[in-house]
């Protein structure tokens, strides 16, 4: 076995043509800066998207800047036609959960995080990675060719509600909401191969000392993620597929008229759904755990409840379903049982959140970007967390449900939260992925203005969502009850045509550092984490063909055996430690 | 601008708004707590030449002590809207001496089935009317929610009353009007290109008004 | 009975007169023609037969249903009497008008004509069509335009052609489509108010015409041959007969539905 | 999905945490399996709402579909099974081999190359008994969308619509041929995985008793196909 495994890591070390390094990349590091740029650009498709629906919101009924360039099936002398709105509003959250957040998540992080903070050399099955990575791609461009089918992109709402969804005569669209499910389909394979691959690299490729309870906060979660992810994502596949068969062969699953379930969509959809939410913020949590405890110079506060509340939380997040379908005609009692469970995901939730608090609690914190915007995490997701409070109340969530409101909490959680999260990972593991900084003048800069104009857009929401402006209309101004609060709607126009320019600081500052960006040093934070022990950037192989000890927990800071120095990495040796042993595998098939 | 729930018109405004506050107090509370926390610590904790981080992993009187607060709160929460909840939604809680009328919701508009005269479903004299919800103040009524073709939403803001129409499903809802005057119907899932404009007018009568339009549409005003 | 119908007539007759822009096909009457017109110049140029008639019905016709436009202000402010429907629109002595007369078989299979470029409109005024029949050629574009300030969406429902769906949320606007295949009726409604239907006869030539509240149509450019004609009425049904032209004569043919 | 598993076979584990103490591709695999649970969990959790919350009657077993001959596939599966438990006997035991004779027996004795061969024929037997099953039911006029007009099973249905179901033919047809044609899918790959391994493996005898991990693998795939099938054959085609 040994002399195989010698030969094999070797191997890692041949110059490799440029096709086989960047594009067809085995490379755990690759693929995940490969998933970096790819989800980036559907970032930026779903962030044009919102911009055309904010503008139709603020200003119905006039022509949008530029949209005669749009095709008459969409809008007519630059009006946003209604059926084209309601393909915005189905794209942007189809391309922001799918294709931008998750991958951004999952598919960047658990790829470049994995095996850097575990030791390992890369993941368990290079080739099956790449896969997960190319499926991902050849997913996101069926959905995006949607826009150019005769009849447009699909039509019912990311949640793709059946029958609408189903009946290409109702909803407008006949090919591309086949493209869809197809694309949903593909995808579904392509993280379910990605998750098999972070579950076994977490289980079995840790470096010797690496114990469970050594992990990082961000692997702890991505391990969780995976297993949400590799769960829940079939049985997605399973309902995009009845949903195809519908749309295509003439089955009737979701066809009341033969015997078919309307609700058995919304079951199978959200039985994947809930856990999808926890696949969104759970590794955002996890990193923030990671940059918080390193900008307080001080150990995560309570880190093990932090790891139970992360179990916590994805348990509870496999009963909890019902609670997206309170005004569906389910059974009220089954409502009142979901109510409760919902309720009780208030409390690791709010186990998280003091854990940050005391975290920074008498730390010594430096205030460098990552830092910043995992602060602006923690407030924007305490406010999105409360907020879902009111839609877990039932009673509560008869007026609130489907208005505006829940579109509030829903981007207090996904922006307020994982996109916050994201800015900071991004340029915290930076210098690993490119061997140069972001600048901080401008990141600093970026988090401010975005903070500022994120509130600005999506706080009133609440307000003229408790008004009672329901979700995905095209023109509110139509309902006498909606009228007075219009103004409220331009002014959210306003600030979220001015939070999407200020992303294009990010933007400019992520490619402008690839270039021009300050050299990185070794350990730019003073991290205790393993991937410091490596140049950035990381070589192909990462520690081959030997591997690093591990000595202690990743949040060393501040320690008093660190000495003058604050922190005290992970790989460090100090005269009191002593080796692990390391375990080999077994062998063979027993 | 309203910056608040829009006017109580049913009986399920006043504890479904009390409750509303109440979570709004509750939250709020835990809001400030910890964003206060976030700000006092972001400035007395910055870091200063010399300073060194206090070492600790944490302690568990802290865990246990605002792990119980949130799980008490919540339960209780849950108690409490959970009342209502049934009394809202359950088949049980609507009242025996409702009026019933049935309620068709289609691609794009809400058909409203009327009893006529004899103030029963089902019989030779009922009548339906487009997009005009007629009830009687004060009056407990209970509609039979349909739905033609995909699913639909039937939302009254002032009611405080929403509750899906699905196709292949019947679905009782019930609400008791506390004001006349003049409301809107709106479809609060989306349902097709139409969406936004599946809106209905809502006339909320005094007995004898809902009796004169009754008698009036079943003398053929309809037509 | 009579008197009600006049009135409609009447009230869309008036209708022409308020609504701004577009008084050549506000009303049914006057929408006709740009329907059959462009079909003549289509024609083969050597003036050929022309088949005309006047098509009446017996019995009484049905009452037309009323339409409850209260919801829609701007719709109901354009109406002196209540509106109804056009499901059957009669002129004087039971002429029938919104009939579709078209010539089933009999133009020579490998014949082909081009249809015009002048497009057919059909106007949405008042939440109703006009015309409410209209016929068109394969190929010949069709304007929708709303002249309603509010949302109408045109929901042609078809067999041998591509259903579309387009929706038109403002006063003013404007959609062309085209059907690419025969057919009679494509049937043309608005989910949003369901009591709007138009229908639209789709035909490979110019041989066809609506006949007008007199009941009156007139179908030429007819080559000399035996054709068979059929009238399409959306409540009465259909009817046909046969008619042979020579030269260029002008032969009359009239039909008379039962009205039921 | 199979084969990409397959080919990482070969990959090292290299020193890391005890971990659960197997490697990685049969711990993939695992987790895989996981995955593939939730899929039919999805499919025949659907199956059993439809089913039961429907108001007409399913078509009474045997109705409409052959059950001798799928109990006939069914038992060519399970054999399937059993061949792919010898082959992995076999090669536990370095019995690279085909057949050979063994002193004192009559039957000889199979090896890996021999059991293997078995499984595949079987597993492949089984899709082609499928195929001819799915063509001989749209013949009769099953088809996903329900009970064809005019065919020959839409008439016996007007005949007797108790036994052949007629109120729930639709969902019927919708969910037989979803279930088990998905089976059907993951039994092709199954053989096509087999038939990637007994080339580029089996056949140049890459395994031995020190390492045999592919063989395990596939095996685990190929018994949980297995099982599934026994579920869908119950529910589908016995009650």
């Amino acid at each position: 076995m040994t002399a195989v495994a010698h030969k094999s890591t070797s191997s890692h070390h041949e110059p490799m043509s440029f096709w086989r390094k960047y594009i067809f990349s085995t490379d755990h590091k690759i693929i995940g800066i490969q998933f970096l740029f790819v989800s980036l650009f559907f970032l930026l498709i779903g962030g044009l998207l919102a911009m055309q629906i904010r503008w139709q919101l603020g200003f119905p009924n006039t022509p949008m800047p530029g949209g005669k360039i749009l095709p008459e099936t969409m809008t007519n002398n630059g009006v946003i036609l209604p059926e084209y709105y309601i393909q915005l509003v189905t794209m942007h959250g189809t391309f922001m959960v799918f294709f931008a957040i998750m991958p951004l998540l999952v598919g960047v992080y658990a790829n470049f995080l994995i095996p850097l903070k575990l030791g390992g050399h890369d993941m368990a099955f290079p080739r099956i990675n790449m896969w997960s990575f190319w499926l991902a791609v050849l997913a996101g461009l069926i959905m995006l060719s949607g826009f150019f089918m005769p009849d447009g992109a699909p039509r019912a709402g990311w949640t793709m509600y059946a029958p609408l969804s189903a009946r290409p005569d109702l909803s407008g669209a006949t090919i591309s909401q086949k493209l869809w499910s197809i694309s949903i389909v593909v995808l579904g394979l392509s993280s379910v191969m990605g998750s098999v691959n972070y579950i076994t690299t977490v289980i079995n490729h840790r470096a010797p000392g690496m114990t469970w309870f050594r992990m990082p906060l961000s692997v702890w979660a991505l391990f969780i993620t995976a297993i949400l992810a590799v769960l829940a994502l079939p049985v997605l596949q399973g309902a995009a597929i009845l949903l195809l068969f519908d749309q295509t062969i003439g089955t009737h699953f979701f066809d009341p008229g033969a015997g078919g379930q309307a609700l058995l969509w919304q079951h199978l959809f959200w039985f994947f759904g809930h856990p999808e939410v926890y696949i969104l913020i759970l590794p955002a949590m996890g990193m923030v755990s990671d940059i918080i405890a390193n900008g307080s110079r001080k150990p995560i506060f309570g880190y093990h409840s932090m790891v139970f509340a992360i179990i916590g939380i994805a348990f509870l997040g496999w009963i909890v379903w019902g609670h997206h379908m309170f005004m569906s005609g389910m059974n009220p009692t089954l409502g009142s049982t979901f109510m409760v469970s919902t309720l009780l995901i208030a409390v690791p939730s709010a186990i998280k959140v003091f854990n940050w608090l005391g975290t920074m609690w008498r730390g010594n914190l430096r205030f460098h970007v990552p830092m910043l915007n995992a602060l602006g995490f923690v407030s924007m997701f305490t406010i999105g967390g409360l907020s879902g409070i009111f839609m877990a109340a039932t009673p509560v969530d008869i007026p609130l449900h489907d208005t505006q409101f829940i579109v509030a909490h829903l981007h207090y959680v996904l922006f307020g939260g994982s996109l916050f999260a994201l800015f900071a990972a991004i340029p915290y593991w930076y210098p690993k992925m490119f061997g140069r900084m972001m600048s901080e003048r401008i990141g600093k800069v970026h988090f401010v203005l975005t903070f500022i104009f994120y509130n600005m857009t999506f706080f009133p929401m609440h307000i003229i969502g408790m008004g009672g402006q329901m979700r995905r209309i095209y023109d509110p101004t139509i309902y006498d009850f909606l009228k007075p609060q219009q103004p409220l709607n331009v002014f959210i126009s306003y600030s979220a045509f001015a939070l999407f320019a200020v992303q294009f600081l990010f933007a400019f500052n992520f490619l402008w550092s690839l270039k021009f960006g300050k050299k990185a040093p070794m350990n730019p934070w003073e991290d205790n984490g393993l991937e410091w022990s490596l140049p950035n950037p990381a070589p192909h192989g990462n520690w081959a063909p030997n591997t690093p000890n591990v000595y202690r927990g990743p949040y060393e800071f501040s320690s008093p055996e660190a000495g003058d120095k604050d922190y005290l990495p992970q790989t460090l040796k100090l005269p009191t430690d002593r080796d692990p042993v390391p375990v080999p595998l077994p062998a063979g098939g027993h | 601008m309203r910056w608040w729930l829009p006017d109580a018109g049913s009986t399920f405004a006043g504890p479904i708004d009390a409750l509303f506050l109440a979570i709004l107090i509750i939250t709020g509370i835990a809001l400030v707590v910890v964003e206060v926390g976030l700000v006092t610590f972001v400035i007395k904790y910055r870091a200063r030449p010399g300073r060194k981080a206090f070492y600790t992993h944490g302690s568990t009187r802290a865990e246990v002590i605002w792990t119980a607060i949130p799980a008490v709160t919540m339960v209780a929460l849950g108690l409490i809207s959970n009342h209502y909840w049934v009394l809202i939604k359950d088949k049980k809680s609507i009242p025996p001496n409702a009026y019933h009328l049935g309620i068709h919701a289609k691609q794009f508009e809400w058909q409203v089935t009327y009893p006529g005269p004899d103030e029963k479903l089902g019989t030779s004299d009922d009548f339906t009317v487009r997009n005009q919800l007629h009830v009687i103040v004060n009056q407990p009524t209970a509609v039979d929610l349909t739905a033609e073709d995909v699913i639909h939403s039937f939302f009254v803001p002032e009611w405080r009353l929403k509750q899906d129409a699905v196709p292949g499903m019947h679905i009782m809802a019930w609400f008791q009007p506390t004001k006349t005057g003049e409301y809107e119907i709106g479809c609060a899932e989306l349902c097709g290109m139409g969406h936004y404009r599946m809106r209905a007018r809502v006339f909320v009568h005094t007995p004898e008004d809902y009796k004169a339009w009754i008698a009036q549409q079943a003398a053929g005003g309809s037509e | 009975m009579k008197v009600r119908i006049f009135s409609v007539v009447g009230g869309m007759l008036l209708l022409t007169a308020c609504s701004k822009g577009n008084q050549s096909s506000g009303a049914p009457a006057a929408a006709a023609p740009p329907a059959a017109a462009p079909a003549a110049p289509a024609a083969n140029s050597a003036a050929g037969g022309t088949i005309t008639g006047k098509i009446k019905f017996t019995g009484t016709a049905p009452r037309n249903k009323a339409i409850d436009m209260s919801e829609e202000a701007t719709c109901k402010a354009k109406y002196k009497t209540p509106p109804t429907e056009e499901t059957v629109v009669s002129g004087p002595a039971n002429a029938l008008a919104n009939v579709f007369v078209y010539v089933k078989a009999g133009v020579p299979a490998g014949q082909k004509f081009t249809a015009p470029t002048t497009a057919v409109v059909l106007d949405q005024n008042g939440c109703r069509y006009h015309p409410h029949v209209l016929g068109i050629m394969v190929g010949q574009p069709l304007e929708i335009l709303n002249t309603d300030p509010l949302l109408h969406n045109i929901k042609a429902v078809a067999k041998s052609n591509r259903p579309f769906n387009v929706s038109q949320p403002s006063a003013g606007m404007k959609t062309t489509r085209t059907f690419t295949a025969p057919e009679v009726m494509v049937n043309l409604e608005c989910n949003v108010h369901s009591w709007m239907h138009a229908y639209a006869g789709v035909r490979p030539d110019p041989f066809f015409a609506v006949s007008k509240d007199d009941g009156s149509f007139t179908i030429s450019g007819l080559p000399p041959g035996t054709y068979t004609i059929e009238a399409w009425h959306e409540k009465f049904g259909t009817q046909t007969a046969t008619v042979t032209i020579a030269g260029t004569e002008s032969k009359t043919q009239n039909f008379t539905f039962a009205a039921r | 999905m199979q084969t990409q598993t397959m080919t990482d076979a070969m990959r090292p584990p290299f020193p890391a945490e005890t971990g659960a103490g197997v490697y990685s591709n049969k711990l993939g695999m695992w987790v895989f399996l996981a995955s593939d649970v939730m899929f039919f969990t999805a499919l025949i959790g659907s199956y059993i709402v439809l089913r039961f919350g429907m108001s007409s009657p399913w078509a009474q077993p045997g109705a409409v579909l052959n059950v001798p001959l799928t109990g006939l596939n069914t038992f060519l599966l399970i054999c399937s099974s059993v061949s792919m438990v010898k082959a992995y006997a076999a090669i536990a035991d370095g019995k690279k081999y085909f057949l050979r004779k063994v002193p004192g027996k009559t039957l000889q004795d199979g090896g890996l190359k021999f059991w293997m061969l078995i499984t595949i024929i079987c597993g492949a037997g089984f899709v082609g008994v499928q195929m001819v099953e799915y063509i001989k039911l749209v013949g009769h006029g099953f088809t996903p969308a329900g009970f064809r007009e005019g065919s020959l099973l839409a008439e016996h249905a007007l005949a007797d619509p108790v036994k052949y179901g007629a109120g729930a033919a639709g969902m019927y047809g919708s969910t037989f041929f979803t279930m088990t044609g998905f089976h059907g899918f993951h039994v092709t790959c199954g053989v096509i995985s087999m038939l990637y391994l007994y080339f580029t493996k089996v056949l140049p005898e890459k395994y031995s008793a020190q390492d045999y991990r592919g063989i395990e693998v596939i095996g685990l795939y190929w018994h949980f196909v297995d099982l599934v099938w026994i579920i869908l054959f119950t529910i589908v085609y016995l009650i």
